[in-house]
């Protein structure tokens, strides 16, 4: 039966579309990295789960998931810092937390 | 002869544009030396090109920029016609310019750019293709605008805003003609028009539309004529080039190539485009004068008398007939001469005694006679007084509206010349006949070395003005190169 | 051996040395630019189409790289902005007053060769998996670098590329699913037109977009761009964005020619008429330099898109795919240099704004003659590259009867001289010479040449049009004679 | 069947019962440091008996050795994270809480 | 496994994810994430997928869990409570309808394939020529090698990407510890991660080692030292280093360093990234070691963030 193979995949498939409903009404943008890492997952439960032969998961798209998970967290740790800094930067606008290359602290 | 001669003789002033970027301001000394020096060796280049051609050698230079897309410089008559004119007006311009100028500041850079503004204007002439044609007519809009906006004030930034949005446009509506028109029957060289018999009409039709149109803008047909007056807020010596020379002789230039060189004279009658072409220019030609009469300012009365002479060339080309097409040729070269002398003398007025208004002009005969002299030789070529070299173009435009059965020609050319000397008598009037002011009594004409350097150019010219005149019928004079070029080629 | 891997390999190489030279890593450039000059050289003279898969495995499991038209013109272009940015980039990325480090100094050279190799990765590889992690390692780059002048620019640039990526990836795992492989040279022989494979290049198409700064989804681009430091806009307006471009060119005429709609084509045809129109009156509409050059770049991309159609039903010439790629070309180099006189301009005033400008031909002629030639050829005007692009694009609008198309290349054409003739006027406004701040003589040199560089490479037209016709997909028809022969 | 297939069920129901009765103590408890009490104590009970019935499963002595490893670092682990925790809700740090 | 397994596993995945996404306490949703990452790993175990399981565990939902809790509690402490405005309503319904839309585009295209191991059977059957048995670690390290040398450089340039993000004053200074204070129980915390540490690294070893025969590898094993490297920290066992510190420099890019210059070397032999008859294994253990340890202190300074100003409490 069709559905019970695709369980995986479609579960993927949900999970794409959840993310990016997050994505889109969630307007903080730490959210929405995290709706970002759902729909990931999802991509990647699509791709290893449609490669799933009769007894075993074809390695090579585990391969590319693992490679997609890593670059995945590089973009979030990035994506993490970035939203911090913004937010360091908004608090101190007169450029005390930020790039105060002027020097002209109180 | 040496196939890299059209090559060399385009990109000469390259040479001292490049030096005039890069020279100091204290080197200005070089600079003119340098400038006047390009300008004498173009002038001997294309003596000898002229000799050459008289015999019927024209030479080409082909560069295939892409494939089924030659780059070619080929000097045929006409192009020499032109290149003659450009020529010798670049050195009396450049002689002026550094006279007006004097020792000015950033100077620099305008020298730079009009010598590239004499290099697009003599490529526009030596093309051969409609590409290379359109490579250098685009090359002349870009290298003009900086001398339009030389001064730098609100008038001379206005100016050159409005001259860009028209000419590119212009050039918009051409290049998409030109490209409409390569895409049905191939590459068009001006050596022989094209065969457009399988082609439909409509789409023949609205071509020449979006041709004549986009070069219309630089020939300042009317509605496209916009641009023109308000660029006079451009320096003197800028005036005297863009409307003697570069800008508008291209457009009219393109015109007349459009007609013989790309659609050929027959397929123009057959789609019966010249006369609506000719009942244009007409139109300029009565608007222009008309609007002239009103202007104040002389410059301004200049630019509009432009207007109108510059369509003579396209009434003439759009007749279709041999007198015709003689007289456009000649009144390329001789409007160029006239206008020169005129704009350089309302310079020099503006630039000794501050003369920009016609009320200002009261006496001025007396302070400056040799300037105003030259003025009025100009004036009474533009209203077509013999012996001048306008009345040999108004002779042979009325005779050629006769014999392509337009006697409408002869009416327009007869209220134009009403209006030509509306617009310039009183002034001449002011100048000879009323008692100058006290302030303009003091100023020494040709005192010093640079006031006669300013005066020297616009004498040149207003005797050329009379030689192209009385001697038309001697060999080289304008006259009888329009005679040869109509004969070599635009006569079936 | 083979220049395609080293390509990459010379960057990353570069940026293990900067990242260890600490102060000192900067100048690992003047070592890099003779390196990825002779390799790009060595790309040039390899015969159209050579390729293997790395590491001596074989499809579908490797990953292949090849040297295509596109791929050779959008290395060395990528190779000269690289090496003149990075030049003009060792005076604004270096150390400290006391050699130590900073931030920006230290962090710009590792993140350059990460996009340098990043975009050699994207333009050489044929395996839409690897085509992935080069499309991360420029977006992570240019957005890091973006940050360097704006970070809320730089977060929002983030969100939204981070969105394409994984749109693009979403179409990548279903195409692997459906055909057991992610190389495009195979994909285009089993192409299906089933579901999962429209699905898929529908979703890649719309992340590609957005990171090709598409209208409109184009948001992103102006801010970004418009506050990063000069030498990283110049990056990203030159190199960042022709990447998903690029990517885009060989899924669509590579791999899925056979499957692709009418309707798609004509979708994005319209597309970028759009971006054409919008992007050039936003930027007519700014009053302050960058911001009108960013927006510029958002009308550029439009013809990209425009020629879409154009490509997809020119009957052999090639003229329209020639059009496009040149174009690509020639906006890089016209672009990066634009960005870089704008830096320096607008760093001698101290300011941002058009008005800042005034007089400034006078105090700084060779930089603003640089602005000058690289809008010549952002107009399209002769003899630049960009007007033999626009030229051949006509060219094919007009023999394919796309009046529409024609228009808005004409209608571009002159809106983008009213938005550049701006800041020019400005700087001829005047009569005095304005006193500046700061004179950079030397490098005035690097926008200089890019601009002389956007121009001159009109002449040499019909070497481009050869280069870019040496790729598998420039002209259907012809190209299925030449298997025939 | 052996007697291990009938003592891994029950070792596996054990420490699943185990389970349930520390996840209840978390839903019913009210301050922290019972709630701690009954995850802590009750859910590594729990994991003991799943990894006695993981390891006879496999029935080598490498894998049971792993296996003692697993159990010790999540003993260790819930240790030391529940000292923390507590020491958290001792001192009031009250800011990051899930309402 | 049965289906009663796989679907209520689905079930949970969705509903973990729905929860993490619409919680409105942060924490919440982030505690769900994390959940949710396991429940993944759960899916990929069931699907005998063990190396994307640990992947999955310890990558997805471990560090980037980590990561997402580290900037909350800094954003709370910068006064943002995560909360996100209110859309309205209509916004939203046409936002779920469209996502609805999009999610059965894409179940209707994932349907339309029929899942196949098409590869495993070519993968298979080069193994023996690698001299390693864990088919992933082949794919990644051989097969693919290229891909994951890239991907490495983007691991790498993420953290000079967050490196970059420093205040002006900040550079090169350490980023702001997570170092409990006495109160908090950093005695305790000192001990564990004093412990922990060297037990991360021979179990980051471990991993290494089995992973070219077993699930595992650099990937995971580096995770399990980011994972040591940071309860160290927390403990203050371990200082975050400065960010010019020259020996961490060399760690950064020691197994990128170490991968290019075998890829390089192949060169000699034949091809980039080519490994000689007979030394496949050595070169793959070789890189991955080397990658492990960076990859671990990669992932440990991307969690700690950009640098800050000395005097600046984190």
């Amino acid at each position: 039966m069709a559905i019970v193979e695709h369980l995986y995949p479609l579960t993927g498939a949900v999970l794409v579309g959840l993310g990016l409903y997050g994505f889109l009404t969630l307007r903080h943008p730490l959210r929405q990295l995290l709706a970002v890492n759902v729909v990931g997952a999802g991509i990647f439960l699509i791709l290893g789960g449609l490669g799933r032969g009769a007894d075993s998961t074809d390695p090579f798209p585990q391969a590319l998931v693992i490679t997609g998970i890593v670059v995945a967290v590089a973009l979030t740790a990035f994506g993490a810092a970035l939203i911090l800094r913004v937010a360091e930067d908004e608090r101190a606008p007169d450029g005390t937390a930020a790039d105060d290359t002027n020097g002209n602290h109180p | 002869m040496n196939e890299f001669l059209p090559l060399l003789l385009v990109f000469l002033p390259f040479v001292p544009a490049l030096i005039s970027f890069a020279l100091p301001e204290r080197m200005a000394v070089w600079r003119d030396v340098i400038n006047i020096s390009f300008a004498l060796a173009k002038l001997a280049l294309v003596g000898f090109l002229l000799l050459s051609v008289e015999d019927g050698v024209t030479t080409e230079w082909r560069y295939e920029f892409l494939q089924g897309h030659d780059f070619i410089l080929r000097t045929d008559a006409f192009a020499l016609l032109f290149i003659t004119l450009s020529a010798f007006l670049w050195l009396i311009a450049t002689v002026y310019a550094i006279a007006y100028f004097g020792r000015g500041p950033h100077l620099a850079r305008f020298f730079g750019f009009f010598n590239l503004c004499v290099l697009a204007a003599t490529g526009v002439a030596m093309s051969g293709t409609t590409i290379t044609f359109f490579l250098f007519y685009e090359l002349l809009t870009l290298a003009t605008w900086p001398l339009v906006v030389h001064k730098g004030d609100e008038k001379s930034l206005r100016a050159g805003r409005i001259y860009l949005i028209y000419t590119l446009a212009g050039s918009a509506a051409f290049l998409a003609g030109i490209v409409w028109l390569k895409s049905l029957v191939g590459t068009i060289e001006f050596t022989a028009p094209p065969d457009l018999s399988g082609i439909p009409r409509l789409e023949l039709t609205l071509i020449f539309i979006l041709c004549i149109g986009g070069l219309g803008v630089k020939a300042a047909l009317i509605p496209f004529h916009g641009w023109l007056p308000e660029a006079m807020a451009a320096p003197a010596p800028v005036s005297a080039l863009l409307h003697a020379v570069a800008v508008v002789k291209a457009g009219a230039f393109g015109i007349v190539r459009m007609i013989y060189d790309v659609y050929g004279i027959d397929t123009v009658s057959e789609l019966g485009l010249g006369t609506p072409l000719a009942v244009l220019a007409g139109a300029t030609i009565l608007y222009g004068s008309f609007r002239a009469v009103m202007q104040t300012d002389i410059k301004k009365r200049l630019a509009y008398s432009t207007v109108s002479q510059v369509s003579y060339i396209i009434l003439g080309a759009s007749l279709i007939g041999p007198f015709a097409i003689i007289g456009a040729l000649v009144h390329l070269v001789h409007q160029g001469i006239m206008k020169i002398t005129l704009f350089m003398c309302a310079g020099a007025l503006d630039n000794r005694m501050g003369i920009k208004s016609v009320a200002d002009l009261d006496g001025a005969g007396r302070a400056m006679p040799v300037t105003m002299a030259a003025f009025s030789i100009g004036a009474l070529g533009m209203i077509g007084v013999p012996p001048t070299a306008g009345f040999i173009s108004k002779w042979h435009l009325g005779l050629g509206g006769l014999q392509s059965d337009a006697p409408w020609v002869i009416a327009v050319l007869a209220g134009s010349s009403l209006l030509n000397a509306l617009y310039f008598l009183p002034l001449l009037y002011r100048a000879w006949l009323l008692p100058p002011s006290a302030k303009l009594a003091s100023v020494r004409e040709l005192d010093g070395a640079w006031n006669r350097m300013l005066i020297l150019p616009a004498a040149i010219t207003a005797l050329a003005t009379l030689a192209a005149g009385a001697f038309a019928t001697f060999p080289f004079s304008p006259l009888s190169w329009a005679k040869l070029i109509a004969e070599s080629g635009y006569l079936k | 051996m083979s220049p395609l891997d080293l390509l990459v390999a010379a960057p990353l190489a570069f940026m293990i040395a900067a990242l260890l030279s600490g102060p000192w890593g900067r100048w690992w450039l003047l070592a890099a630019i003779p390196v990825m000059a002779g390799l790009t050289v060595w790309l040039l003279l390899l015969p159209e189409g050579s390729g293997h898969v790395v590491g001596g495995w074989t499809l579908p499991l490797g990953v292949q790289l090849r040297a295509d038209g596109v791929a050779q013109l959008m290395v060395a272009a990528t190779a000269v902005c690289a090496a003149i940015v990075g030049l003009y980039a060792l005076h604004e990325f270096a150390p400290g007053a006391d050699r130590s480090e900073t931030a920006h100094g230290f962090a710009f050279w590792p993140l350059f060769y990460l996009l340098w190799g990043g975009a050699n990765a994207g333009f050489l590889t044929t395996d839409l998996f690897n085509l992935y992690i080069a499309l991360e390692m420029v977006s992570l780059a240019a957005v890091a670098m973006a940050a360097m002048g704006s970070l809320r620019a730089a977060l929002r640039y983030f969100v939204i590329a981070l969105v394409g990526s994984l749109a693009y990836l979403l179409g990548v795992a279903l195409l692997f699913s459906n055909y057991a492989t992610v190389d495009l040279t195979l994909l285009a022989e089993m192409a299906r037109p089933d579901l999962a494979t429209k699905t898929a290049l529908a979703v890649m198409t719309a992340g590609l977009l957005i990171k090709a700064a598409v209208f409109p989804l184009h948001g992103w681009l102006p801010p970004a761009h418009a506050a990063a430091p000069a030498p990283a806009s110049a990056l990203l307006s030159a190199i960042v964005v022709k990447v998903g471009f690029v990517i885009l060119l060989r899924l669509w005429f590579e791999a899925f020619p056979a499957i692709i709609a009418p309707a798609g084509l004509e979708l994005l045809g319209w597309l970028g008429a759009l971006a054409v129109l919008y992007g050039s009156v936003q930027a007519i509409r700014q009053d302050t330099l960058k911001a009108l050059v960013a927006y510029s770049t958002v009308a550029q991309i439009g013809y990209l898109l425009l020629a879409f159609p154009l490509v997809a039903t020119a009957a052999g010439t090639g003229g329209a795919w020639a059009g496009m790629t040149i174009h690509a070309t020639a906006h890089m180099l016209a672009k990066a240099a634009m960005f870089l006189a704008a830096g320096l301009m607008l760093k001698a005033v101290n300011g941002h704004h058009l008005k800042d400008l005034h007089g400034l031909a006078r105090a700084m002629p060779l930089t603003v003659a640089a602005f000058g030639l690289a809008a010549v050829s952002l107009m399209g005007l002769p003899p630049s590259a960009g007007f033999l692009a626009k030229f051949l694009l006509l060219e094919a609008a007009v023999e394919q009867g796309a009046v529409f198309a024609a228009a808005v290349l004409l209608v571009g054409g002159l809106l983008a001289a009213v938005y550049l003739f701006k800041p020019l006027a400005w700087a001829f406004a005047g009569s005095d010479t304005p006193v500046v701040v700061a004179k950079a003589p030397l490098r005035t040199a690097a926008p200089l040449a890019l601009a002389l560089l956007a121009v001159s490479l009109g002449f040499a037209g019909q070497a481009m049009v050869d280069i870019t016709a040496g790729s598998p997909w420039a002209g259907p028809p012809a190209t299925e004679a030449e298997d025939v022969q | 069947m052996t007697i291990t297939d009938y003592i891994i069920p029950t070792l596996l129901y054990t420490g699943v019962f185990f389970y349930a009765a520390g996840s209840l103590g978390l839903l019913r408890f009210r301050d922290a440091e019972t709630r701690l009490h009954a995850l802590t104590k009750a859910d590594n009970v729990g994991l003991g008996f799943v990894a006695l019935a993981a390891a006879l499963h496999w029935g080598s002595v490498t894998a049971a050795v792993k296996i003692a490893a697993v159990w010790l670092f999540a003993l260790m682990a819930a240790g030391v994270t529940a000292q923390l925790m507590a020491r958290r809700a001792k001192t009031g740090a009250e800011q990051d809480t899930i309402e | 496994m049965t289906l009663a397994f796989d679907l209520i596993l689905c079930l949970m995945i969705i509903g973990t994810a729905a929860s993490a996404l619409l919680m409105r306490n942060a924490l919440a949703a982030i505690v769900f994430f994390i959940v949710f990452g396991n429940l993944l790993g759960l899916a990929w175990l069931a699907m005998d997928a063990v190396n994307v399981a640990m992947a999955e565990i310890a990558i997805g939902a471990g560090v980037t869990g980590v990561l997402l809790i580290l900037a909350r509690q800094r954003l709370m402490a910068l006064g943002d409570d995560l909360v996100c405005d209110e859309m309205p309503g209509w916004l939203r319904a046409g936002a779920l309808v469209a996502c609805a839309g999009f999610a059965a585009l894409v179940g209707a295209a994932v349907l339309s394939v029929a899942p196949s191991d098409d590869l495993g059977g070519p993968i298979a059957a080069l193994m023996p020529s690698l001299g390693i048995e864990n088919p992933v670690t082949g794919v990644l390290l051989a097969f693919r090698a290229y891909d994951t040398l890239l991907e490495t450089f983007v691991l790498l340039g993420a953290l000079v990407a967050v490196w970059s993000l420093a205040p002006g004053t900040a550079w090169p200074h350490p980023p702001a510890t997570l170092a409990l204070t006495e109160r908090e129980g950093h005695g305790v915390a000192a001990a564990f991660g004093r412990l922990l540490l060297p037990l991360a690294l021979v179990m980051a070893a471990y991993l290494v080692w089995t992973g070219s025969d077993l699930p595992g590898g650099a990937f995971q094993a580096g995770t399990v030292l980011a994972g040591g490297l940071i309860i160290a920290v927390i403990g203050g066992a371990v200082l975050w280093p400065r960010g010019d510190n020259r020996l961490l420099r060399v760690a950064l890019v020691l197994g990128p360093a170490v991968f290019l210059t075998i890829g390089l070397a192949g060169i000699a032999l034949g091809r980039f990234l080519f490994y000689p008859p007979g030394f496949e294994k050595a070169l793959i253990v070789a890189i991955e070691y080397s990658l492990a340890l960076s990859i671990g202190v990669t992932l440990a300074l991307q969690l700690a963030g950009p640098p800050v100003t000395p005097d600046h409490k984190g």
